[in-house]
C-alpha cells in the first residue's frame, strides 16, 4: 500500500534538511515516540507507544536515512518490534522542493504490520498508517514552524 | 488469548470513577460492558494498569424523555435501545439501527456510550447520533460539558473526550415535525461489520426537503455526513431525479480507503446503492 | 455366500436411532480435551514467528524464565534434539520432496505463526505473559506468498533446506488426449482460482501429554480422529514401546480432517511432558488456530474440456496448481490434496480421455492438507463449470447435458479416464430423484418469471463422485504408518447385555449410534443394550479409526463381523448348555431361540450368568468366551465410491453483489444407509461447509506473507441467518465388496456445494454475459465480474 | 491481586478469590470446574461460551468475573439440573440438532432467551436470532427445526 502526501514549510531546504537529522525534532514528530537516541550519523534507536482506540503497543526499533540527496531528498524508514503484538515497519521517500522562501515537503511511504496486529487489524490498516504518516509530517511540519518562531523572537 | 495483569476498582459513583482516574498516571481505562475492551486485553492488545468499573454508576443509567428530548444513559445497553417503548416513539432510527449492532447476546451487555466512545468508524451508532444531530454530555476532571455529537468523532477511533472525561447520556432532541428517517446497512451476514451503511433523515419543508442529514458509516475514519449528497436534496422534491443526483453526489463526499475484501472504488458503489435504496424507502413514508 | 440380513430379524440397521450420547453434550456433560485438568497440570504458550520467512538472529529466554509462574522456558535447543525430524513424503508420490520438520523453529522461521519457543507455566495466562518477555530478533528473508513468487525461478526456496519451491510435480495421459482436443467439435476452457481456507473447528485443537516416569507410561489426551496413528508417531518419535504410549481420544469439538496432521505444538507438549515429568496442556487460542492448524485448498486450475456435436464429452485437459507451505504436511504428505483433484476431473461422465498435471509448490504460509472432501469441491466445481458452459453453447438444458454424459447406471463396473475402477454408482437415477424433488422445471418458470421483474435468480446443479472407505491403497503403500484396518472387541457382559471396543473414533457423526445398531443386530439386541467404547487406544483394538469416510464403511464391517463372530460364538455356548446343535439356534430379543420356530430357548443373561460364574457347569471341553476380536480391512475395490448430485437456487442482488441462498438440495448415494437420520445430518453439515467455501471463506495473506483475517470478526464462516433449507433424497446402492453395504457419506456435501452454488450464481448473472471463476464468490468479486469495481491483480501462469 | 468475589450460580451461592483478569468464562470452567460453558474465540464472536447473567444471555469471555459481583450466574448445567429446557432438549436430541456438542450450550442460551420472549417465532426469526452462534457440525438447519418444535408445542401449552 503506498501513501503520499505534502506540506509546506516556512524554512528552506537546507534548514529542513537538518531538521530531518535532528533527534530532537524526530522525537517530537514521531507519533508517541518515548525515547529516540542517536546510534550513528543517520540512524537511531527509538521506542515508540502506540495508541489506536483498542490497540495499544510499544515498539522498539531503529529510524534510519538512506539515499541521501542533500538537500533535497532522502528515505526514511523505520522498523520496530512490538513483541507479542508483531512488527511495524514503514518507510517514506522524502523530497524537498524550495517554493518561496520555504519548502514543499512531499513524501511516498510504504507501511507494513507483521503478525498479530497483521491478523487482526487489517480492516484499518492502511488508514491507521495513513493517519501516522500524515501525524508525523503534520508534526514535523508544527515542530518547526515552533522552532523558526522561537529563533526570530530570540 | 489471556489478558496481561491489571487492577480493577468498582466506581460508585462518577466523583469517584473521575478521581480513580487522576490517580492512575494516565494509565486508566474505564471499563462499562467491556465488549471493546475484554477481548483487546486478551488478544494482549493493550495493557492498562487499572481498569475502573463504572458500569454501576447510577448517573450514566437510564432512559428518560424531557424537554430538551430523549435521554439516554451512556451504559444503557444496546438490547434496551431495540425494545425500550420510549426509544421506538422518538428515536425510531436507533432502534432501527440497533438491530444490526452484532448480535442479540452482545447486546444485552454492550452499552450505548461504550460505543460511541470506541468511535469505530465501523460501528452503526455514531453514524445514528450524527444524523439525529444528538447531543453528548461528559463529565471529567475539569467539569461538565456538553457535545454535539457533529464535533464528537474527529479521526480513527478518536473522539473530542479529553483524557479521564466519561460520557455521560445522550441527548437526542425531540423529531422536527414531518421527520423521516431510515437506516439500512449492506453486510454480508446478520451483524457483521458492514460493507457500508448509513442513517438518513429528511425534514420535510412546504413540500420539498427542508433539512437533510445522511451519515455514513464503514466508509472513512469516523462517521461520515455526506454533504454534497444533503445538498442536492435540500430544496428539492424527493424524486427519482433528486435521488439520482444525491447518490451521485456521494462520490464528492467519501473517499473510502482499500481493505482486503472490498476494493475502495467497489465500497463507493455500494455507498450510492444504499443510500438510493434508503431515499426510496423514505420516498414511500412521505406525506 | 455370507448371509446378508436374516430376514425375521428386526433390523436396528436403516432405523432412526437417536443418538445416546447427544445426550451428554445437551446437559453440559461433555468431556473434551479442552476441559480436562489433572493434578500437578502445567500449561504450554508459545512464541511465535511474526514474519513469514526469516533467521532468527537472537532469541534470550532469561526474562521469561524468571518471571512469575513460569516452570520452564525452551527453544529448539532444548526440545528438537529429543525426537527425529519428520518428513511428509509418501514414496507413491514419486519424486516429491520436503524438507524435514522439527518442533521449534531452530534459526530459519518459516511462516507467521511458526513455533519458536515454549512457555510452560502454573496458568495459560502467566505463560502469555513471560513470552512477552522473551527476546526475539529476525532478520527478514523473502518470503515465498502466492503463486508469482512460487513460480518465480529467481525466487528463493521458501525453506533454505529445499532446492526449488516445487514440492512435487504428476501426470495423467491417455493416448488419445490430444487426437480428442483435434478433433472435437467444441472445446469450453476456463480458469478457475479456490481460496484458502482452513476447518474452524469451534474447540480448537487441544492436548494434554502426561508422562509418568515410574510407570515408563505417556500418557497424551488429544482432540483428534485417529488416537492410533498418535501413538504410534509418539512412541516413534520419542522412543518408546508403542504399548507404553497411550492415546485418549475423548469429546473432540469438530476435527474434519483437520486434526489428523501431526503439529509442533502436540509435540512440544508431549517433548514438555517427557522433561518435566508432570501433565502439560496446550489449547490453541482462536489465533493459533488460525495460523497453525492446517489450511486447505489454495489452487489454480486452467482446464478445457473437448465435446463432440451432440454434446457428448470427449477429454479433459488440466493444469492444476497448488500453493502449500514451506513443507509437506506429516504423515499425509500435502499433495494427496492435488492428487485426488486431478483424478477426480470428470468423473461422473462416460469420458474417454484426459490430461491431467498437477504442480505443488512451497510458500510460506502454514501448510496445507487434508479437510473435509480433500480435493473434490476443486475437481467437482471445475468440472461442472465446463458442463454448464458446454451446455450453454450447444443450448443444452443443463439437467439435459449431464443426463447425455453421465456414466449409464447399468455400464458398471467401469473405470475413469483418470484411472479410477467404480464398483456402481447410480448417476442417472439421482439426477432423476433431484429432477422430481426440486420441481426443476416449476423453478426455471419461476426464474424466468422473475427475471422480468428484475429479481436475478440462478439454479445450479452439479454431480458427484466421492472418495470413501480408502484401502491401503491410499497411504499405506507410499509408506504411511497410517492403519487401513480397524478392530472391535465385541463382548457380552456378566449381566447379558453387550460392549464393544472398536478402532474408529466418535466426533460427532454418530460413530458410536450406528456401530451399536450394527453389533445389537448380530447379537439380537437392542442398540440400547450395546455400549460402544472408541478413542483409547488402552481400550480398543488398533485401526485407522475415523477419515476419509471410512467409519461406516469400514469400521461398521468390522462390527458386523466381530458381532457375527461372538452371536456363533454364544450359539455353541447355548448349544453345549441347551444339548442343541449351534445351527439350529439364534440370537433374538435378547434370547438364544430356535432358529426355526422363534421359541425361546435360553435368555442371554442367562447364558452370561453360567460362562461368567458357573463354567464349571458347561460341559467339559466347552469354550466359554464372552468376547471376541475381530479385524477388518477392505479388499476387492481399493476405494468405495459413492455418488450423488447436487442443486443450489440463489438470488443474487447485482448492484450489491450479494448472494441469497434460497434452497438447497441433494440427492446422494452412499450405499447401505445404517441410520438415516445421521446420513442426512453429515450431509446437511457437509454442504453449509461447502457452502461457506463458496462465498465466506478465505484465509487472505499479504504479499510479504502477512494472514490479514485471524479472527472470527474477519475470517467469515457460515451462519444461521445465510443458510438455506436442504432437502435430501436418496439413493441406496450398496457396495458388494461387505457384508454391510455401507459407503461414507462425510464429505458428499462438501464435495459439491460450492460447485452447485457456482453454478447457480452465474445462471443469475447470463443475462449480464458476467461469469464467477473464483471462491469465495464475494461481494466485489460479483461486481467485479459485473463490471463493477476492479477486478483483481491476476498471477500469470508463466 | 486477586480479589473476592461473590455471586449466585446456578442457583447456589460461590464465594472465590479470582484475579481482575479472569473472564467469568474462565472462572466458571477453571475454578468452579462448570465446562458446560465453553471457549470458542474468546472475543465474543462464536457464542459457545454464553451463560445466562441474571437470566440475560451474555458472553462470558467479554465478562470478567469480578464485574458478576453479586449477580445471577446460569450456566447449561443449571438450565438442565433445573428442568426448564427439558423440553427443548428433547427436541435437540430427537432431531439430532448436534454432533461434536462443542455449540451446543450457546445454542441453548441463545434459544431459551428467544423462546421465553413469548411469541411463537418463524424460522427466519429463529435464524437470525442465532446470528451470533456458530456451529461447524449440522448446517444449523436440524438447530432450527428443533428451536421451531419447541416454540410450537411451548406456544400451543
Amino acid at each position: 500500500m503506498e501513501l503520499t502526501g505534502s506540506h509546506s514549510l516556512t524554512q528552506p531546504p537546507e534548514t529542513v534538511w537538518r531538521a530531518l537529522f535532528d533527534p530532537e525534532v524526530l522525537a517530537r514528530a514521531i507519533p508517541g515516540c518515548e525515547t529516540l537516541a542517536q546510534t550513528s550519523d543517520d540512524a537511531f534507536a527509538a521506542t515508540v507507544k502506540l495508541k489506536i482506540g483498542p490497540v495499544s503497543a510499544r515498539f522498539k526499533g531503529e529510524v534510519e536515512l538512506a539515499d541521501k540527496e542533500p538537500p533535497f531528498a532522502c528515505t526514511l524508514s523505520g522498523k520496530g518490534s512490538g513483541g507479542i503484538a508483531g512488527f511495524a515497519k514503514g518507510a517514506a521517500r522524502v523530497t524537498l522542493a524550495p517554493e518561496g522562501t520555504g519548502t514543499v515537503l512531499s513524501y511516498t511511504a510504504e507501511a507494513a504490520l507483521g503478525g498479530k496486529l497483521a491478523a487482526l487489524g487489517s480492516r484499518l490498516i492502511q488508514a491507521t498508517a495513513a493517519k501516522l504518516a500524515d501525524e508525523f509530517f503534520t508534526r514535523f511540519a508544527d515542530v518547526l514552524n515552533e522552532t523558526t518562531t522561537t529563533a526570530t523572537t530570540d | 488469548m489471556k489478558a496481561p495483569p491489571f487492577a480493577y476498582r468498582l466506581a460508585e459513583d462518577l466523583p469517584q470513577a473521575l478521581d480513580l482516574y487522576a490517580r492512575s498516571a494516565g494509565d486508566a481505562v474505564y471499563l462499562a460492558g467491556g465488549h471493546s475492551i475484554v477481548p483487546s486485553l486478551s488478544l494482549r492488545l493493550q495493557a492498562p494498569a487499572l481498569l475502573i468499573d463504572i458500569s454501576r454508576i447510577a448517573a450514566l443509567a437510564g432512559v428518560s424523555l424531557g424537554p430538551e428530548g430523549l435521554r439516554i444513559g451512556a451504559t444503557t445497553p444496546h438490547a434496551v435501545l431495540l425494545e425500550d417503548p420510549l426509544v421506538a416513539t422518538h428515536a425510531p432510527l436507533l432502534a432501527e439501527a440497533a438491530r444490526h449492532v452484532a448480535h442479540p447476546a452482545i447486546r444485552n451487555r454492550a452499552t450505548f456510550g461504550g460505543n460511541l466512545v470506541l468511535a469505530d468508524p465501523a460501528s452503526e451508532f455514531p453514524a445514528v447520533v450524527r444524523a439525529l444531530r444528538a447531543e453528548l454530555e461528559v463529565e471529567g476532571p475539569e467539569g461538565a460539558r456538553q457535545i454535539a455529537a457533529e464535533d464528537f468523532f474527529l479521526d480513527l477511533y478518536t473522539t473530542a473526550l479529553q483524557p479521564g472525561e466519561i460520557l455521560r447520556a445522550v441527548l437526542i432532541p425531540p423529531p422536527a415535525p414531518g421527520q423521516l428517517v431510515a437506516f439500512a446497512e449492506l453486510a454480508r451476514r446478520q451483524g457483521d461489520f458492514a460493507m457500508v451503511g448509513a442513517a438518513v433523515r429528511l425534514v420535510p419543508k412546504a413540500g420539498v426537503i427542508g433539512t437533510a442529514d445522511i451519515v455514513f458509516h464503514s466508509v472513512g475514519l469516523t462517521p461520515m455526513r455526506a454533504v454534497a449528497a444533503e445538498a442536492a436534496l435540500i430544496g428539492q422534491a424527493l424524486d427519482a431525479a433528486t435521488i439520482a443526483a444525491a447518490c451521485a453526489a456521494v462520490a464528492q463526499d467519501l473517499q473510502p480507503g482499500d481493505d482486503p475484501v472490498l476494493p475502495a472504488a467497489t465500497r463507493l458503489h455500494l455507498a450510492g446503492v444504499l443510500l438510493g435504496r434508503l431515499l426510496r424507502r423514505v420516498q414511500g413514508e412521505w406525506a | 455366500m455370507t448371509q446378508r440380513f436374516a430376514p425375521d430379524r428386526p433390523a436396528h440397521i436403516g432405523q432412526p436411532h437417536l443418538r445416546r450420547n447427544a445426550l451428554r453434550h445437551l446437559a453440559g456433560r461433555g468431556a473434551y480435551v479442552s476441559d480436562l485438568a489433572l493434578p500437578r497440570m502445567v500449561h504450554a504458550a508459545f512464541l511465535r514467528s511474526p514474519m513469514a520467512h526469516g533467521r532468527i538472529t537472537a532469541l534470550d529466554l532469561d526474562e521469561a524464565r524468571a518471571a512469575p509462574g513460569v516452570i520452564a522456558v525452551y527453544s529448539a535447543a532444548d526440545l528438537n534434539p529429543m525426537c527425529q525430524g519428520w518428513t511428509g513424503v509418501l514414496s507413491h508420490f514419486a519424486g516429491m520432496t520436503s524438507p524435514a520438520q522439527s518442533i521449534l523453529a531452530d534459526q530459519e522461521v518459516l511462516w507467521v505463526g511458526h513455533p519458536v519457543a515454549m512457555v510452560i507455566a502454573r496458568t495459560r495466562a502467566e505463560a502469555e505473559d513471560a513470552c512477552e518477555k522473551i527476546l526475539l530478533d529476525i532478520d527478514d528473508l523473502p518470503a515465498v506468498a502466492g503463486f508469482a513468487p512460487a513460480l518465480d525461478p529467481d525466487m528463493p526456496a521458501a525453506a533454505e533446506a529445499s532446492a526449488s519451491n516445487l514440492c512435487f510435480r504428476a501426470e495423467l495421459k491417455t493416448e488419445g488426449a490430444a487426437a480428442a482436443f483435434d478433433g472435437a467439435a467444441l472445446v469450453v476452457e476456463g480458469e478457475w482460482r479456490f481460496g484458502r481456507h482452513t476447518a474452524v473447528t469451534l474447540e480448537p485443537r487441544a492436548v494434554v501429554a502426561d508422562y509418568d516416569p515410574a510407570s515408563g507410561q505417556l500418557t497424551v489426551h488429544h482432540g483428534t480422529q485417529t488416537p492410533f496413528q498418535f501413538q504410534d508417531v509418539y512412541a516413534r518419535q520419542f522412543g518408546l514401546p508403542d504399548n507404553r504410549v497411550r492415546v485418549i481420544s475423548p469429546d473432540v469439538g469438530g476435527s474434519f480432517g483437520m486434526k489428523l496432521h501431526l503439529y509442533h505444538e502436540e509435540m512440544a507438549t508431549v517433548a514438555a511432558s517427557l522433561k518435566l515429568h508432570r501433565p502439560v496442556r496446550f489449547v490453541a487460542d482462536r489465533l493459533e488456530s488460525f495460523t497453525s492448524d492446517i489450511h486447505a485448498r489454495d489452487h489454480k486450475v486452467k482446464a478445457r474440456m473437448a465435446l463432440d456435436g451432440q454434446g457428448q464429452v470427449l477429454a479433459m485437459e488440466v493444469l492444476d496448481r497448488t500453493l502449500i507451505g514451506p513443507y509437506s504436511t506429516y504423515p499425509r504428505t500435502s499433495v494427496a490434496e492435488g492428487n485426488q483433484v486431478i483424478r477426480l476431473m470428470g468423473a461422473p461422465y462416460a469420458m474417454p480421455d484426459y490430461h491431467g498435471v498437477l504442480e505443488v509448490l512451497f510458500q510460506n504460509k502454514v501448510q496445507t492438507s487434508q479437510y473435509r472432501a480433500v480435493g473434490h469441491p476443486i475437481a467437482v466445481q471445475v468440472t461442472e463449470a465446463l458442463i454448464d458452459l458446454a451446455a450453454e453453447k450447444l443450448g443444452l438444458d443443463p439437467f439435459e447435458m449431464r443426463a447425455r454424459n453421465v456414466v449409464a447406471d447399468d455400464a458398471y463396473p467401469c473405470a475413469s479416464a483418470t484411472g479410477y475402477r467404480f464398483e456402481k454408482l447410480s448417476h442417472q437415477e439421482s439426477l432423476r430423484r433431484l429432477r422430481a424433488l426440486m420441481d426443476y422445471d416449476g423453478l426455471r418458470a419461476e426464474q424466468a418469471a422473475l427475471r422480468e421483474k428484475g429479481i436475478h435468480r440462478g439454479i445450479g446443479l452439479a454431480t458427484f463422485v466421492e472418495i470413501t472407505n480408502p484401502g491401503a491403497a491410499f497411504y499405506g503403500v507410499g509408506g504411511a504408518r497410517i492403519s487401513a484396518q480397524d478392530g472391535a472387541v465385541v463382548r457380552l457382559t456378566p449381566g447379558g447385555e453387550a460392549h464393544c471396543a472398536i478402532s474408529v473414533t466418535e466426533q460427532g457423526q454418530g460413530t458410536e449410534t450406528i456401530i451399536a445398531q450394527i453389533v445389537a443386530d448380530q447379537l439380537g439386541l437392542t442398540p440400547d443394550q450395546v455400549k460402544v467404547v472408541t478413542g483409547d487406544t488402552d481400550a480398543t483394538p488398533s485401526g485407522g479409526a475415523t477419515w476419509a469416510c471410512r467409519g461406516a464403511g469400514i469400521g461398521g464391517e468390522t462390527a458386523l463381523r466381530a458381532g457375527r463372530k461372538l452371536a456363533e460364538q454364544l450359539c455353541r455356548i447355548a448349544g453345549a448348555i441347551l444339548q442343541a446343535a449351534p445351527e439350529s439356534l439364534a440370537l433374538r430379543g435378547g434370547a438364544v431361540v430356535d432358529a426355526a420356530t422363534g421359541a425361546e430357548r435360553l435368555a442371554l443373561a442367562e447364558l452370561a450368568r453360567i460362562a461368567t460364574y458357573r463354567p464349571d457347569t458347561l460341559p467339559e471341553g466347552t469354550d466359554n468366551s464372552l468376547s471376541v476380536a475381530q479385524h477388518f480391512a477392505p479388499q476387492g475395490y481399493p476405494f468405495g465410491f459413492t455418488n450423488g448430485v447436487q442443486a443450489a437456487w440463489v438470488e443474487v442482488d447485482t448492484e450489491t453483489g450479494l448472494v441469497k441462498l434460497l434452497k438447497h438440495w441433494v440427492v446422494e448415494d452412499c450405499g447401505r444407509i445404517i441410520n438415516p437420520l445421521l446420513v442426512d445430518e453429515q450431509i446437511r453439515g457437509g454442504v453449509v461447509q461447502g457452502l461457506g467455501a463458496a462465498l465466506y471463506e478465505e484465509c487472505l495473506y499479504d504479499d510479504a506473507g502477512q494472514l490479514l483475517n485471524g479472527s472470527l470478526a474477519d475470517y467469515l464462516v457460515p451462519m444461521a441467518g445465510e443458510m438455506p433449507d436442504i432437502l435430501i433424497g436418496h439413493v441406496e446402492t450398496p457396495t458388494e465388496d461387505t457384508i454391510l453395504g455401507a459407503k461414507g457419506v462425510g464429505e458428499a456435501g462438501t464435495a459439491a456445494a460450492g460447485a452447485a452454488v457456482m453454478n447457480a450464481v452465474n445462471d443469475a448473472l447470463r443475462p449480464f454475459g458476467a461469469r464467477l471463476c473464483q471462491t469465495p464468490m464475494t461481494p466485489a468479486r460479483i461486481l467485479a465480474a459485473l463490471g463493477i469495481g476492479p477486478t483483481e491483480r491476476d498471477e500469470t501462469w508463466n | 491481586m486477586k480479589q473476592a468475589l461473590e455471586l449466585q450460580v446456578n442457583g447456589e451461592a460461590v464465594a472465590l478469590m479470582v484475579e481482575p483478569r479472569q473472564t467469568l468464562a474462565d472462572v466458571l470452567r477453571d475454578s468452579l470446574r462448570l465446562t458446560g460453558t465453553h471457549l470458542g474465540c474468546e472475543m465474543g464472536v462464536c457464542g459457545a461460551c454464553l451463560v445466562l447473567l441474571d437470566g440475560k444471555p451474555v458472553h462470558g469471555c467479554l465478562t470478567l468475573a469480578v464485574q458478576a459481583q453479586g449477580c445471577a450466574v446460569t450456566t447449561v448445567e443449571g438450565l438442565d439440573a433445573s428442568g426448564e429446557i427439558a423440553d427443548l432438549q428433547a427436541e435437540f436430541h430427537a432431531r439430532n440438532a448436534l454432533q461434536c456438542g462443542y455449540c451446543t450450550p450457546g445454542m441453548l442460551m441463545t434459544a431459551q432467551a428467544l423462546l421465553k420472549r413469548g411469541a411463537v417465532p418463524d424460522r427466519a426469526e429463529i435464524r437470525e436470532a442465532l446470528s451470533g452462534n456458530f456451529c461447524r457440525c449440522t448446517g444449523y438447519e436440524a438447530i432450527v427445526d428443533a428451536i421451531a418444535a419447541t416454540a410450537a408445542k411451548r406456544g400451543a401449552a
